[in-house]
């Protein structure tokens, strides 16, 4: 896989959060009726888990489900095996209506991690960040300064954050300025968990 | 009605200023009159204006519900140019300007007309070949203006950031005789100018029906008692879908609120107006020191009168982009008004389905420029039934698919 | 700076999340009808002083259409609803009367 | 003269002095001053000079409300106009200079105004400068415009970084003052998350500087305490130096953080914008001033102020200090000067009988009280010198004069209302303490139709300290449903002001039209009777007129006087009258706070397709389409762009040439009603497209009008893949999304956005396919791959999707892989490509080769108002199917009329390029005296192909008109001939692209 080259080529940061884009990334995307049982069984085996609830993102092992939409879900797991899985995932629902496409390429992942993870988030989107409005586990789809990105909680202190892969360079320098511990906020680092 | 003029002032300073009279009258309203125009902003009092300077008619009333010049005429960013792509728009926009340019003296009313020109920047080749098809479609309108390269417009505006690292300046769609006036005086002017040939100036009065019989219109109902009329002129900008309705038409037109913002004053730096819409956002500099800043619309219906931050926030950041010694300028005030928006973001100057009633709206973000001269030509339809400014303007333009589109050569249309 | 709650995802969505659509509810129509019922849907809007059907997406989220009802004077939301209707749930019509007896909007509203 | 006191000033650290420069002279505060008041106990007054008379001004007040005393600070790039003395904490190395004046602060030519200013009443410029009319823009308004302003603009680029940041709270408190900091200990203690500001750098407000007792001790104690508990609350915030600045619809609270006044190291400032599920306004009041001859003359300032300087900052503002006033609160400056070892010789109050606890305490201590009197005059130019009285009740007969060195004056308080009043919260007048007060019972409304802010402390015109926490106590108790008690507070029953309006009540026009209002616009009481006689008798009207409260302290002094002035003069009651519009923000904030972070390279997002960098270093000239960039030509050096573009399309023609089509477009759509769907988005018949093959489509909007093109390829039976425009792919996903959702949401369709998922290459040219063979990997010949068709493969390792289209009229691939192995892909390209003479090619290249093809281009051929019918594309619009999103449209009579502008080739009779957007004439005018016109060029250029310029052009009835010669108009007023000919140049009948 030597001629796969992410957006940013793995660049990190380490500021009041570390910034690091993810490489060797796959994603999936799949359009269908979520309350679909064969839908459900096909991607169950796929991820290992089950669907997450809506705005939520659930893991096991490399795979993380995230939902995206009423009728949309994003599968993370290994570029490696993200067309594979798409194929297979297709010919299981070969009968029903959904769409599944290999999107690996089209997104970048970022990985935040750091006690300021949430004020550096809340100087991005206009999404509550807070404790109470975003606790781990659930997913966000919204705005990033002026592009559309998203992101959830894996603990309390890490983010995966995923954005459009044309503007990786732009988000990443976004998430540098606003990581810079010269302009730390420390707002919600004294806000509880609940 | 006094005449101003130096010399009345120094005259008046000697006796304490004692001797001015009311700019206009206030008059409690007739029964009926000749003709009745509702809304008393600029576009209501140019149309009662021009009724009696071109056609004689003077037994007007204008009826305003607030304020005189309350609305719009009150709240624009005073952009005046006419350097617009269609030929209906032109003519109608050139004729106007060419008003302005004598209006003070027209008016005997200082409207401080500043021809100081307003630069349409192109920071795309897509705007480089709109505004170029502007400058040639406005050789053969009659329109003066003159393409510019990127190193004119710095002469023109020094404090400008022509080699933006994102969006550097390619040209200028250039209009020498454009400019600003002062938004106020000329709903005053007028206001002073109709009261000085009889006419009825009625503020505070809020037209709540409109009265017809057999499908001609006979009079209003308002707050302050009825009023018959023999035509009938609605002038409301963003309330001309209420007044519609109560005409019992419908409009292409929704109600959206705009925005603009001024700076903190400070001493002359930018002495042209300046128009940046690849990245949204225009600037011109009073002549009492504030940059008067323009930002965008919502897009959603709304009649408060304010709207959303996000708009002042994607102008500034525009701005400080192209005019990077504004950074650490402050703003002073920001404020919104409610614009008339049309399907093809031109103005109606058109008859309505009620007979008598005649309806002037749909100029958006872009009227005031036009305020001389969509009163000129609305008169002359209301006295002679038609008017060749107005004609490609009508109402049935929708259902026939004859739009007029000046959003095509690039612009936003202040 | 409205707050719309999206009826798909539940979100609060901030506007700038948002993108606005227009007047809700319009029937399309297409070949075969005649000139003033095209003008009427495609030009001919409602632009009240009052209580407004809209729609709009939820575009930098889910990416569904909803539709809301809101007051144009005073911004009051009397609720969201999704896309895939031809005419306002009942309980968001209760909740205009309760604030506008007698309001209408095109075919909907109280018949006083 | 203004000093520095011996003792006091609870804010100022004597022991570390600072120094700084006003004027370019060096000057020595103490750590904690502010630029005011270290000006002052330099002794320095006079503070800068008045907008339009250039009075000489002083100080006035302590905090955001000041008038006068505006600065430049800072130098260079960090330079900054219009700074308040006030608010700008005393920094080592601060520069400061006055403003508006020429040549130097204590001699300014501009001064004449203020001799003038019998000629220069109210709206004067109304009335002249009419005549000769050239002279309004060659002489008038020049010198109008030079003296216009305040500040010298700041000179940029800023240095500095500035950042928003977003936050949700349950309650957000505007104001750190005792009510401010009682409504956080409520609502923090009640559990709700708290965000609590101040926009000053201490909490507590007023009540230390008044002397106010809580729970029986002082004020600070009970500050202290407060402070400490809110700060041991997780659910609450707290922030200084974090002023309110605007309450939008629906709970929006927008904030600004000072960050630093210096260099920063960070950010400089912060703008909070937060959604509250409630606001609470506790922020204060501010006093009058009275409006009196002279009230302007430097030394003349507010009674509150004079306290704020002596109290906080050990600063005199001078020796003397005769204090006029209406009001018992006025009294307390007059005790503390004392208590500082200061003179009041005299304290002139309006009020026929002066009886108060506070006046008592003055009296007792052998102060001289003045009951209905007046100051008929302050004494003195560039400072007070003296006062002169008369009565109260009378026309201004001076009785007697009184030597001092500074006023104090106190017109009564008015509250806070800005930031309620903002989002449609109305006030009250509350007769007995002569002010607007919101009025609980119209508050702002939110999202849900009840009220979203409570004002709180003086701010709800529950002045004294003891009313002002009864307020915030009961109201936040009700708001979060909790009961809670307020502390006691002890502080002296004050007797009731008497408003005063005007000193003394029956001035003469000379004393008028000496009594200032606005101070920073020059609107004295005289130009606002003026504005009444002439009928501007609306508020609003007198505001516009006078500019009375137009300046940078946005009225905050003037408002009331001013609007009780007009209210006077018309005989009307001050609530007829109103007050004009509040509009955020509270107090100036800057603009690039506003901007925030978006500046430099994260100015607008950017967007890199893979093959971004080697262009980049590669030479691209770029060009913006949306906010993707794409390479407009690749010069060499040495080369000129348009020798590029020249070299690119000949190399392409003859050799091979590479196009990053990235950015297209790339749209699936699947379903059972996929073809169905694709059927109503298109005009051409999408239903019939076979898998495997490509068709070009064109898509209009509801109108009829053209809005993208693109190549559909049909992957399966019921999944298509549609490519549309760079700057078409959102756009039109987002149509295909909003006609699924709101008008066929019964039909089985799913669309996807995967353009950035491919990379997608053009390789273009005679020898593509051979450049192609030779990565290996897919058979690529024409029975493989015919024009029009797609296949799946891999090429040099890559898995691959070829579409075999031309755009060019080339034999053409365009190649789309994976966008994470594009450059890998064009690397190989690249490398593979070097002895077939590959090179790249740019926007402009391709643009020329399709122009000499005849192919239209979105934005080019089209502007919105443009039909396919009427580019000759009738062809792509099925005649069989009943519908199609856009055909009612087009069946309007204008858009089906026959005389429309069609689309046609135009060669130059010399062979030059015709400019772009020319028009062509025709004979005559219109009815409104404009040239008639019959046509315009949509594209041109000069071709490299065939040798000359080539242009397409929409001209009437065009293409019923080839061979004939029209004229293009230039913008000179010549005319260029050319002949109508068929848009396709080059190849007519496809032969070079179907090989
Ligand atoms: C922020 C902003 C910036 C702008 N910038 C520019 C610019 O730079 N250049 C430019 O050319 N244009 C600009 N415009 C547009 C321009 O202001 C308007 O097009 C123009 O002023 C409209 O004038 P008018 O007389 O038609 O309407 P208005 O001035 O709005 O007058 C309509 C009047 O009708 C009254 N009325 C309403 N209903 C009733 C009733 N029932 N009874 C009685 N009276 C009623 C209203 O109170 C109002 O006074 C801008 C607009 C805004 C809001
Ligand atoms: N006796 C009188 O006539 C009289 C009159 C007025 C005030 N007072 C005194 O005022 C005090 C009342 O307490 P209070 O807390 O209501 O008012 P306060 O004036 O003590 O506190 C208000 C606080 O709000 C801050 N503030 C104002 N606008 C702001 C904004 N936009 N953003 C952020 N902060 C802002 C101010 O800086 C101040 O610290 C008492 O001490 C009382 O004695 C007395
Ligand atoms: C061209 C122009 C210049 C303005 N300059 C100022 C100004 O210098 N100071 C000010 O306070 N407001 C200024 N305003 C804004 C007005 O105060 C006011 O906000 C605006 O007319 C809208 O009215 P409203 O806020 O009362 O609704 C200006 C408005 C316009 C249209
Ligand atoms: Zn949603």
């Amino acid at each position: 896989m030597f001629d796969v080259q992410t957006a940013l080529d793995g660049a990190s940061f380490d500021g009041a959060v570390r910034v690091a884009e993810l490489t060797g990334q796959g994603m999936i995307s799949l359009r269908g009726d979520l309350g679909d049982a064969t839908l459900r069984d096909a991607v169950s085996a796929l991820t290992g888990h089950d669907i997450p609830a809506p705005l939520h993102a659930a893991w096991s092992g490399e795979v993380t489900t995230v939902w995206m939409s009423p009728d949309e879900l994003l599968i993370l797991l290994p570029y490696a095996d993200a067309a594979g899985a798409a194929r297979d995932l297709q010919g299981k629902l070969a009968g029903t209506h959904a769409l599944v496409h290999d999107m690996s390429d089209a997104r970048s992942l970022f990985r935040l991690t750091g006690p300021a993870l949430r004020d550096t988030l809340a100087k991005l989107t206009p999404a509550d960040v807070s404790p109470a409005g975003l606790p781990v586990g659930m997913a966000r789809r919204t705005r990033l300064a002026q592009v559309p990105g998203a992101f959830f909680l894996r603990d309390a202190q890490t983010a995966d954050l995923v954005c459009f892969r044309s503007v990786a360079r732009y988000v990443f320098d976004l998430l540098k300025t606003a990581a810079d511990p010269a302009g730390r906020v420390g707002y919600f680092e004294g806000f509880p968990e609940p | 009605m006094t005449r101003y003029s130096a010399f009345a002032i120094a005259r008046e300073a000697f006796r304490q200023h004692k001797g001015w009279d009311r700019a206009w009258e206030n008059p409690e309203p007739r029964k009926s009159y000749d003709v009745i125009i509702v809304g008393g902003g600029g576009h209501g009092l140019a149309t009662a204006y021009h009724l009696g300077k071109n056609h004689g008619i003077t037994n007007v009333a204008v009826l305003e519900k607030g304020w005189l010049g309350g609305g719009n005429t009150g709240r624009n960013t005073t952009i005046i140019r006419s350097n617009y792509l269609q030929d209906p728009s032109a003519a109608l926009y050139e004729k106007s300007r060419s008003l302005y340019e004598t209006m003070s003296q027209d008016l005997n009313y200082n409207v401080m007309f500043s021809p100081r020109g307003v630069m349409m920047l192109a920071q795309t080749e897509h705007e480089v070949r709109g505004y170029k098809r502007t400058a040639h479609a406005n050789a053969l309108q009659g329109v003066t203006t003159e393409w510019i390269n990127a190193k004119r417009v710095k002469e023109l505006c020094p404090i400008m950031n022509i080699d933006g690292p994102r969006y550097p300046v390619l040209g200028a769609l250039w209009q020498a005789r454009a400019g600003t006036a002062r938004h106020d005086a000329v709903a005053w002017g007028y206001a002073r100018a109709c009261s000085a040939m009889g006419m009825h100036i009625i503020q505070k009065c809020e037209v709540t029906g409109i009265t017809s019989q057999d499908g001609r219109v006979t009079g209003v109902t308002t707050n302050r008692g009825d009023i018959g009329c023999k035509k009938m002129g609605i002038v409301v900008a963003g309330h001309s879908g209420a007044l519609a309705e109560m005409a019992g038409f419908r409009l292409p037109i929704e109600s959206v609120a705009l925005q603009a913002l001024v700076s903190e004053p400070i001493k002359p730096c930018m002495d042209v107006v300046v128009m940046a819409n690849t990245v949204h956002g225009y600037m011109s500099q009073s002549d009492k020191g504030e940059m008067v800043i323009g930002g965008g619309t919502d897009g959603y219906n709304n009649y408060t009168q304010r709207g959303s931050f996000h708009h002042i926030e994607e102008t500034v950041r525009a701005l400080v982009e192209t005019f990077p010694m504004i950074s650490r300028l402050k703003m002073l005030r920001q404020w919104g008004g409610i614009v008339d928006v049309t399907g093809d973001r031109s103005p109606i100057l058109s008859k309505t389905p009620l007979d008598g009633c005649f309806i002037n709206c749909g100029w958006g973000t872009g009227g005031f420029k036009a305020t001389p001269g969509s009163g000129w030509a609305m008169a002359e339809l209301m006295a002679k039934g038609h008017s060749p400014l107005t004609d490609a303007f009508g109402l049935e333009r929708f259902r026939e698919g004859r739009f007029i589109d000046e959003s095509v050569a690039a612009g936003v249309a202040h | 700076m409205l707050t719309l709650q999206c009826p798909y995802c539940g979100v609060q969505c901030d506007e700038t999340e948002l993108t606005a659509g227009g007047e809700a509810h319009l029937t399309r129509h297409g070949p075969g009808s005649d000139a003033d019922t095209f003008e009427q849907y495609l030009f001919l809007r409602e632009n009240p002083r009052g209580v407004h059907f809209e729609r709009w997406r939820h575009a930098h989220g889910c990416g569904k259409w909803f539709h809301a009802a809101r007051s144009t004077t005073t911004l009051r939301v009397f609720g969201t609803y999704k896309a895939q209707t031809t005419e306002p749930p009942q309980q968001i019509r209760d909740a205009i009367s309760a604030v506008h007896p007698g309001w209408s909007w095109r075919n909907f509203g109280e018949t006083a | 003269m203004s000093l520095r006191l011996s003792t006091g000033g609870r804010l100022i650290d004597r022991t570390t002095p600072v120094s700084f420069r006003f004027n370019g002279r060096h000057l020595k505060g103490v750590k904690g001053d502010t630029l005011a008041s270290a000006l002052l106990a330099n002794d320095q007054m006079l503070m800068g000079r008045s907008f339009k008379y250039h009075r000489p001004r002083g100080v006035m007040a302590a905090g955001p409300e000041e008038p006068n005393a505006l600065m430049g600070v800072g130098r260079g790039e960090r330079f900054e106009p219009n700074q308040r003395a006030t608010q700008q904490p005393l920094t080592g190395g601060l520069t400061a200079q006055s403003q508006n004046h020429w040549p130097s602060l204590e001699f300014d030519v501009g001064a004449i105004n203020a001799r003038l200013s019998r000629f220069l009443p109210a709206g004067f410029y109304y009335k002249t400068f009419l005549f000769p009319r050239p002279a309004w823009k060659h002489v008038f308004e020049p010198v109008i415009r030079q003296s216009a302003g305040l500040g010298r603009p700041p000179e940029g680029p800023d240095p500095d970084r500035y950042e928003h940041f977003n936050v949700n709270v349950d309650i957000a408190i505007v104001g750190g003052g005792i009510a401010g900091l009682q409504a956080a200990l409520i609502a923090g203690r009640a559990g709700k998350t708290v965000l609590l500001m101040e926009q000053t750098a201490q909490w507590g407000g007023r009540a230390p500087v008044d002397g106010d007792l809580i729970d029986g001790g002082p004020a600070q104690a009970w500050i202290d305490a407060a402070v400490a508990d809110l700060a041991a609350m997780e659910n609450v915030q707290m922030r200084r130096e974090t002023m309110g600045a605007g309450v939008y619809d629906h709970g929006y609270l927008l904030a600004h953080e000072t960050l630093s006044h210096g260099v920063p190291e960070g950010p400089r400032q912060r703008l909070w914008r937060i959604r509250a599920g409630h606001i609470v306004t506790a922020t204060g009041a501010i006093e009058r001033p009275i409006p009196f001859a002279g009230n302007d003359v430097p030394g003349v300032m507010l009674a509150s102020a004079v306290r704020d300087f002596v109290v906080n900052y050990g600063v005199a503002p001078g020796k003397r200090t005769v204090i006029a006033t209406n009001n018992d609160d006025a009294y307390r400056t007059a005790l503390a000067l004392l208590y500082a070892g200061l003179s009041v010789p005299l304290i002139v109050d309006a009020r026929p009988e002066v009886t108060g606890a506070l006046p008592e305490q003055a009296r007792a201590r052998g102060v001289r009280i003045e009951a209905g009197t007046a100051i008929a005059k302050v004494k003195g130019g560039k400072r007070v010198e003296g006062v002169a009285l008369c009565a109260q009740d009378g026309e201004g007969a001076v009785t007697e004069e009184v030597v001092c060195d500074a006023v104090a004056m106190s017109g009564g308080w008015s509250p806070v209302p800005h930031l309620w009043s903002h989002c449609g919260g109305k006030n009250t007048w509350d007769a007995a303490q002569a002010h607007f007060a919101p009025d609980p019972d119209r508050a702002p409304t939110g999202a849900d139709g009840s009220a979203f802010v409570t004002a709180v402390g003086a701010a709800a015109g529950t002045l004294q300290g003891d009313v002002a926490l009864g307020s915030a106590t009961a109201r936040i108790a009700a708001l979060v449903d909790v009961s809670a008690d307020a502390p006691a507070v002890e502080v002296a029953a004050e007797a009731p002001l008497a408003a005063c309006w005007m000193m003394p009540a029956r001035a003469s026009y000379e004393l008028r039209s000496k009594m200032f209002l606005d101070f920073q616009n020059d609107v004295k009481v005289s130009d606002v009777q003026l504005a009444a006689q002439e009928g501007f008798v609306s508020v609003e009207h007198t505001k516009r007129y006078t500019t009375l409260g137009m300046a940078t302290d946005q009225g905050k002094l003037s408002n009331i006087n001013g609007l009780a002035i007009l209210a006077q003069e018309l005989g009307e009651e001050i609530p007829n009258v109103g007050t004009t519009t509040f509009r955020p923000p509270y107090a100036p904030i800057s603009m690039a706070s506003i901007a925030g972070e978006a500046r430099g390279e994260i100015f607008q997002p950017l967007r890199r397709t893979p093959m971004h960098d080697w262009h980049e270093a590669h030479g691209a000239t770029w060009e913006p389409v949306g906010h993707w960039r794409r390479p407009y030509a690749f010069p060499r050096s040495g080369e000129s762009v348009h020798d590029a573009v020249q070299r690119e399309v000949k190399n392409t023609r003859q050799n091979v040439g590479l196009l990053d089509a990235s950015t297209l477009g790339k749209i699936i759509v699947k379903g059972p009603d996929a073809a169905r769907f694709m059927d109503m988005l298109y005009t051409n018949m999408m239903s019939t497209l076979k898998p495997g093959k490509c068709r070009y489509g064109l898509m209009c909007n509801e109108n009829g009008f053209l809005v993208d093109d693109g190549v559909v390829a049909r992957l399966d039976e019921d999944t298509f893949l549609c490519h549309t425009t760079t700057g078409g792919a959102d756009r039109i996903h987002a149509h295909m999304e909003e006609w699924l959702q709101t008008e066929w949401w019964d039909w089985k369709v799913f669309t996807l956005n995967a353009t950035e998922q491919f990379a997608q290459i053009a390789v273009v040219g005679p020898k593509a396919r051979d450049l192609l063979h030779s990565l290996g990997g897919m058979d690529l010949s024409k029975d493989a791959l015919p024009f029009m068709g797609w296949v799946d493969g891999t090429i040099a390792g890559i898995p691959a999707r070829v579409f075999r289209i031309s755009f060019s009229g080339e034999l053409s691939f365009e190649v789309a892989v994976p966008a994470n192995r594009g450059r890998a892909l064009w690397d190989k390209l690249v490398e593979a490509g070097e002895a077939l003479g590959v090179m790249p090619y740019g926007t402009e290249a391709l643009h020329i080769m399709r122009a000499e093809k005849g192919f239209i281009m979105i934005g080019d051929e089209t502007d919105g108002t443009v039909i396919p019918q009427d580019l000759g594309l009738d062809w792509a619009i099925s005649k069989k199917k009943d519908d199609f999103i856009g055909k009612r449209g087009q069946q309007r009579s204008f858009l089906a009329a026959d005389d429309r502008w069609r689309l046609v080739g135009l060669e130059t009779l010399d062979g030059s390029v015709l400019p772009d957007g020319a028009y062509a004439v025709a004979e005559g005018t219109n009815a409104n005296g404009q040239r008639n016109m019959q046509g315009r060029v949509t594209s041109s250029y000069h071709s490299p192909t065939l040798g000359r310029g080539i242009a397409m052009a929409l001209v009437e009835r065009g293409p019923e008109r080839i061979g004939e010669v029209v004229n293009f108009a230039m913008t000179d007023g010549s005319e260029v001939p050319a002949r109508i000919c068929s848009p396709v140049f080059f190849d007519p009948n496809g032969e070079k692209q179907d090989v």
